[in-house]
């Protein structure tokens, strides 16, 4: 299938776009158009365009990473777009073709997959007590350093439940409820993207030399967790 | 300082008030014609150089007005001065011209630590 | 500026919020950072305004992040989001009362997206059945649980014992009111007062004495940017854009920050310790930082709750120059102590010009 | 009702007026005038009924007309003395409350509680200015010195103040161009037509009123479509330095003191782009309105999409609504300049006499 075929199957790249006047209301509003080399409003005019190696390049490109989804443009857009969800539409497609991992940005998808895809299926959240390792969030201070080193106490003192039984935060997930989220992730196509991320990644990581550790790719992990090129944005 | 493992990013924004205007109003005062720009690409449809190297004729005006000068200098280094803008420009502009009085006058204006 | 223009504004948009029974889900990010803010939120609901809200054990992440991080597609968050309202639907409950904004927004976006796509709808449906076995009903009325908060301002205004005032001076504290984008940037009518105003925040600021700041970039995202902030080498787009932020609020001198997302006032907190480090700037008054709460802080401490009982500790950003203006009683010798006054130790260096 | 206005009831027994056709034309504004003058001319009957107690709508709001700066109160002054030299009826300060066909004639009942037979009907009722208050990002009605083309046209008079903050002549102006059209946020689809030129005309107006000030006119397309427009543009670029940034604002906001950041994306250098200015102008387009869509409920006649009235076609029928005997003048239909107006009037009045005539031709067979 065309790659604009492909997008137009996406329920969000349908609600996405319409149509564009170019007008630039998205760029002027976006919080990464002012920090990376970033113009939503290309996005529109690319896709919209259909030129399908326009398309292919961008799949390919950082450009589709830049965006943090915070959907301001969607507010804005005198059309009804939302360049926002036009992204979501290409990164799903990106990482289903394994165009991702041509890009710094792109591969970072693997380090995401891995924290928080599968604190979702495994835990179920997103986000844990022990993924915030001081060394890897420098900027959680010594305060987060210390609710760290002290997550027991400190999530007791202020009425947590950490990994406890029953309601509360923090709470252990029942294992049936882990369960079904695991099914639900068989059922709805879930682990097809993980899966898809985890096998281009390796791919990449082989021809990237990052031949060590093949069982879980650390250091090509730690590598697009820390690598920035430098030219993603006007320094 | 703490290695954070990223920084501070520089924002790409066109901040309008930081605009150092000195240039450009030389430029319009030398050659007023320049003041009526459409920005109809006209002029970098036709140009000689930007068959051979990236080079646009019609962001001259923007850069400019948005007093980017040290991309406005790479940029008109690129101009043979062939005369063929001046020839389709539909308000007639004298770009030739004003290429020629960038040149002659950039070096005044460029920022110093550049 | 005109306030009649914004009370026009926030008359156009008034959303319906239910009164009472609401089957409450918890914000991921939420219980990390502001754990203390969630059991807040439960206390004022139950204890004080005398409110059924029931929290079933069974439910999970929404997986909101993974979604907005592009590792979870459509049609599995459909599903998982499904499957909280299938536990709502089990335990009699119609009003979802969400803790996080982030799944705020995916529980409007999935109920609009069946709307408009109803085969969605079925699909979801079928999803559900195959690997669960459960039905859901949609919810009749989703709030955000700052919506409720919001609702019953002026019942807390009149149980509270503190005003956002400073005591000393009886001038009403200036603050800055920071929301979630996900609240009602992609669905307007979703919020109460719009995209634009949001009166949400600024609502519970005025009810309880407070002056809300209103200042250039107060639309402005915090920068989170969910793989902007998960991996470590794309953070400085997270920093560069709250740190515009601080920028612009600066000259108003706000005496704190409140916000109603999951991730912004952790991040607006934190990231006012690495500007520090990094270029030596505070943005606060006397060197420090600005305080940053969450709304149900906020709302406990105007009904006199111990700010170290709501985890106020666990900022970044000494939280005591807005307490101390607030008059409130507090023991600084307990802050970082465990529970029932257990000690373990305290952070090396404190603070934002701590 | 002020006492200095002339008002003509309408007197059914007036014999001499019983022989004539009788047209009702809704609306007193510019197109309904000009229509009345003309049909009065062609020897008819007419009564205008004009929900205002003054004459001329819209026209009451602007103080001079691009493309040549002509004042405003000269077109009034045209409109109100062909009135004053024709013997056609204005029922002010009243509505058409309903309106019945009955034996080939319109049965009419006002607001005021008159009753009125018509031959025929002209439907002239006009646009409204879009409200400015429905782009919050804007902050109409917030931020002090956020303003409307149509505030500004006020201060644009010699009389006008023009200071901002602390009595301050502004440094710095910006005009957002397609407030409230061609925004599907507003629900305006289309394009308002006359805003590019209004801008580049009150630009010109205010360099000329404060030359130190920089103006910057923040656009998407510059529809120039008019005669001399574009030669004004040249003029506005050429003499009076009146800058224009191809982006559409996404937002303004107020700052501590009073100036207001604005944001845009500079399409044309494909970077956003932040300026401060200390007046914002709003470029407010129009909207079929109120009375127009209370019109076409009570004549019984379509609208299109944009609430404008659906005309028969637009091309030969521009003046014909789909019910015989109601004819459509002026803005109600389209967006429209005050001379589109005057002709579309003429030809509304042209029409009507016409299908009379017609229709009498007919009876007499």
């Amino acid at each position: 299938m065309e790659l604009y075929e492909e997008l137009s199957t996406d329920i969000r790249f349908i609600e996405g776009l319409n149509s564009c006047m170019n007008c630039g209301i998205c760029t002027a509003i976006c919080p990464a158009a002012e920090f990376y080399d970033y113009d939503p409003r290309l996005i529109a005019t690319i896709v919209h365009s259909k030129d399908e190696k326009r398309i292919e390049e961008l799949l390919k490109s950082d450009v589709i990473w830049y965006c943090g989804e915070c959907m301001s443009c969607k507010t804005r857009c005198p059309r009804g777009n939302t360049v926002g969800l036009i992204i979501m539409a290409l990164r799903s497609l990106s990482q289903e073709l394994g165009y991702f991992t041509e890009s710094e940005k792109g591969r970072q998808q693997l380090a995401i997959k891995r924290v928080i895809g599968e604190n979702i299926v495994y835990k179920g959240y997103c986000v844990l007590p022990e993924n915030l390792v001081p060394e890897m969030h420098p900027e959680q201070g010594p305060v987060g350093e210390w609710i760290f080193q002290n997550k027991k106490e400190v999530y007791k003192r202020v009425g947590a439940n950490y990994n406890g039984d029953g309601t509360g935060a923090l709470r252990k997930i029942p294992q049936e409820s882990l369960d079904e989220i695991y099914r639900i992730f068989e059922i709805t196509g879930g682990f097809d993207r993980l899966d898809k991320i985890e096998h281009f990644s390796k791919i990449k990581a082989e021809s990237m030399g990052f031949t060590e550790g093949r069982d879980d790719y650390s250091d090509y992990i730690s590598h697009i967790f820390t690598t920035n090129n430098g030219k993603h944005n006007r320094q | 300082m703490k290695d954070f493992g990223y920084t501070i990013i520089k924002q790409r924004t066109i901040d309008y008030d930081q605009f150092d205007g000195r240039l450009l109003n030389e430029i319009l005062e030398m050659e007023p014609s320049f003041k009526t720009c459409l920005s109809c690409g006209g002029c970098t449809a036709t140009c000689s150089a930007a068959d051979l190297v990236s080079f646009n004729v019609r962001r001259m005006n923007l850069l400019l007005r948005r007093g980017e000068t040290i991309e406005l200098e790479s940029e008109i280094k690129k101009c043979m001065l062939c005369g063929k803008c001046q020839l389709v420009c539909p308000r007639g502009i004298n770009l030739r011209n004003v290429i020629m009085l960038i040149k002659k006058s950039i070096l005044k204006y460029k920022p110093v630590n550049s | 500026m005109k306030q009649e223009g914004k009370i026009k504004v926030w008359q156009d948009y008034q959303k319906e919020i239910a009164d009472d029974h609401y089957f409450y889900v918890r914000s991921c990010i939420r219980q990390n950072f502001f754990p203390g803010s969630e059991q807040t939120f439960l206390k004022i609901l139950r204890s004080e305004l005398h409110k059924d809200i029931y929290e079933n054990p069974h439910h999970t992440s929404c997986s909101g992040i993974g979604y907005h991080s592009d590792i979870v597609p459509f049609g599995t968050i459909q599903t998982i989001v499904a499957r909280q309202f299938a536990l709502m639907t089990e335990a009699g409950y119609q009003n979802i009362a969400v803790s996080c904004i982030t799944s705020f927004g995916i529980y409007n976006e999935i109920i609009e997206t069946w709307k408009e796509f109803p085969a969605e709808l079925d699909k979801t449906r079928e999803y559900l059945k195959r690997s669960t076995g459960r039905t859901f009903e949609i919810p009749q009325n989703v709030a955000h649980a700052s919506d409720i908060v919001y609702k019953f301002r002026q019942q807390i205004a009149e149980l509270g014992h503190n005003r956002l005032i400073n005591h000393k001076t009886g001038k009403p504290l200036k603050i800055v009111e920071h929301i979630g984008c996900h609240y009602s940037k992609m669905f307007p009518s979703k919020g109460i007062g719009g995209a634009e105003f949001p009166h949400v925040l600024a609502g519970m600021i005025e009810a309880w004495g407070g002056e809300v700041i209103d200042y250039p970039e107060r639309r402005h995202c915090c920068g989170f940017g969910f793989r902007q902030y998960l991996i470590m080498s794309n953070r400085g787009y997270s920093i560069s854009n709250s740190r515009k932020k601080f920028e612009s609020m600066e000259p108003y001198q706000p005496d704190a920050i409140v916000s109603n997302c999951p991730g912004c006032p952790m991040f607006l907190d934190r990231w006012q310790y690495v500007i520090e480090e990094m270029e030596g700037k505070t943005y606060g008054q006397n060197g420090q930082g600005i305080p940053v709460m969450t709304y149900e802080e906020m709302a406990g401490l105007v009904l006199g709750y111990d700010p170290w009982d709501m985890g106020m500790q666990m900022h970044q950003t000494n939280v005591e120059p807005l307490l101390d203006k607030m008059g409130i009683q507090y023991n600084p010798d307990l802050k970082y102590a465990g529970k029932d006054g257990k000690t373990i130790g305290s952070p090396v260096m404190v603070g934002c010009g701590g | 009702m002020s006492a200095s206005i002339r008002v003509i009831r309408y007197n059914p027994c007036n014999q001499e007026k019983k022989k004539m056709k009788h047209i009702v034309i809704i609306g007193g504004g510019i197109a309904g005038m000009e229509t009345a003058s003309a049909l009065t001319d062609a020897g008819h009957w007419v009564t205008v009924i004009e929900k205002e107690a003054q004459i001329g709508g819209k026209l009451n709001q602007w103080s001079y007309l691009f493309p040549d700066f002509m004042p405003a109160d000269q077109i009034k002054s045209a409109l109100q003395e062909k009135y004053h030299e024709r013997d056609f009826s204005i029922l002010h300060q009243s509505e058409v409350r309903s309106l019945h066909r009955h034996n080939g004639q319109f049965n009419i009942e006002t607001s005021d509680e008159q009753q009125l037979k018509a031959d025929a009907i002209v439907v002239a009722t006009g646009y409204e200015l879009f409200d400015a208050r429905r782009k919050e990002e804007y902050g109409y009605k917030i931020y002090d010195h956020v303003i409307t083309s149509a505030d500004l046209e006020q201060l644009l008079l010699p009389d006008g103040d023009l200071t901002v903050a602390a009595g301050k002549e502004p440094k710095r102006i910006a005009f957002v161009h397609c407030v409230g059209s061609r925004d599907e946020k507003s629900g305006n689809h289309y394009c308002s037509k006359v805003c590019c030129i209004t801008g580049v005309k009150q630009a010109i107006e205010l360099k000329k009123r404060l030359p130190e000030a920089e103006i910057y006119c923040f656009y998407m397309d510059l529809r120039m479509y008019g005669k001399h427009f574009e030669e004004l543009y040249r003029e506005a670029q050429e003499k009076y330095d009146i800058q224009f940034i191809r982006g559409r604002l996404s937002e303004a906001s107020e700052k501590i003191d009073k100036s207001l950041l604005i944001k845009a994306e500079d399409t044309l250098s494909g970077r956003p782009l932040k300026m401060n200015v200390d007046l914002l102008v709003l470029l407010i387009g129009m909207e079929a309105g109120k009375g127009t869509s209370a019109a076409a409920a009570t004549c019984g006649i379509g609208c299109e999409e944009s609430g404008f009235l659906k005309t028969a076609d637009a091309f030969l029928k521009s003046n014909f609504s789909q019910q015989e005997g109601i004819f459509l003048a002026g803005s109600c239909t389209a967006p429209m300049s005050i001379n589109d107006t005057i002709l579309h009037a003429r030809s509304a009045a042209m029409e009507v006499d016409h299908w009379l005539k017609s229709r009498c031709d007919n009876e007499k067979m």
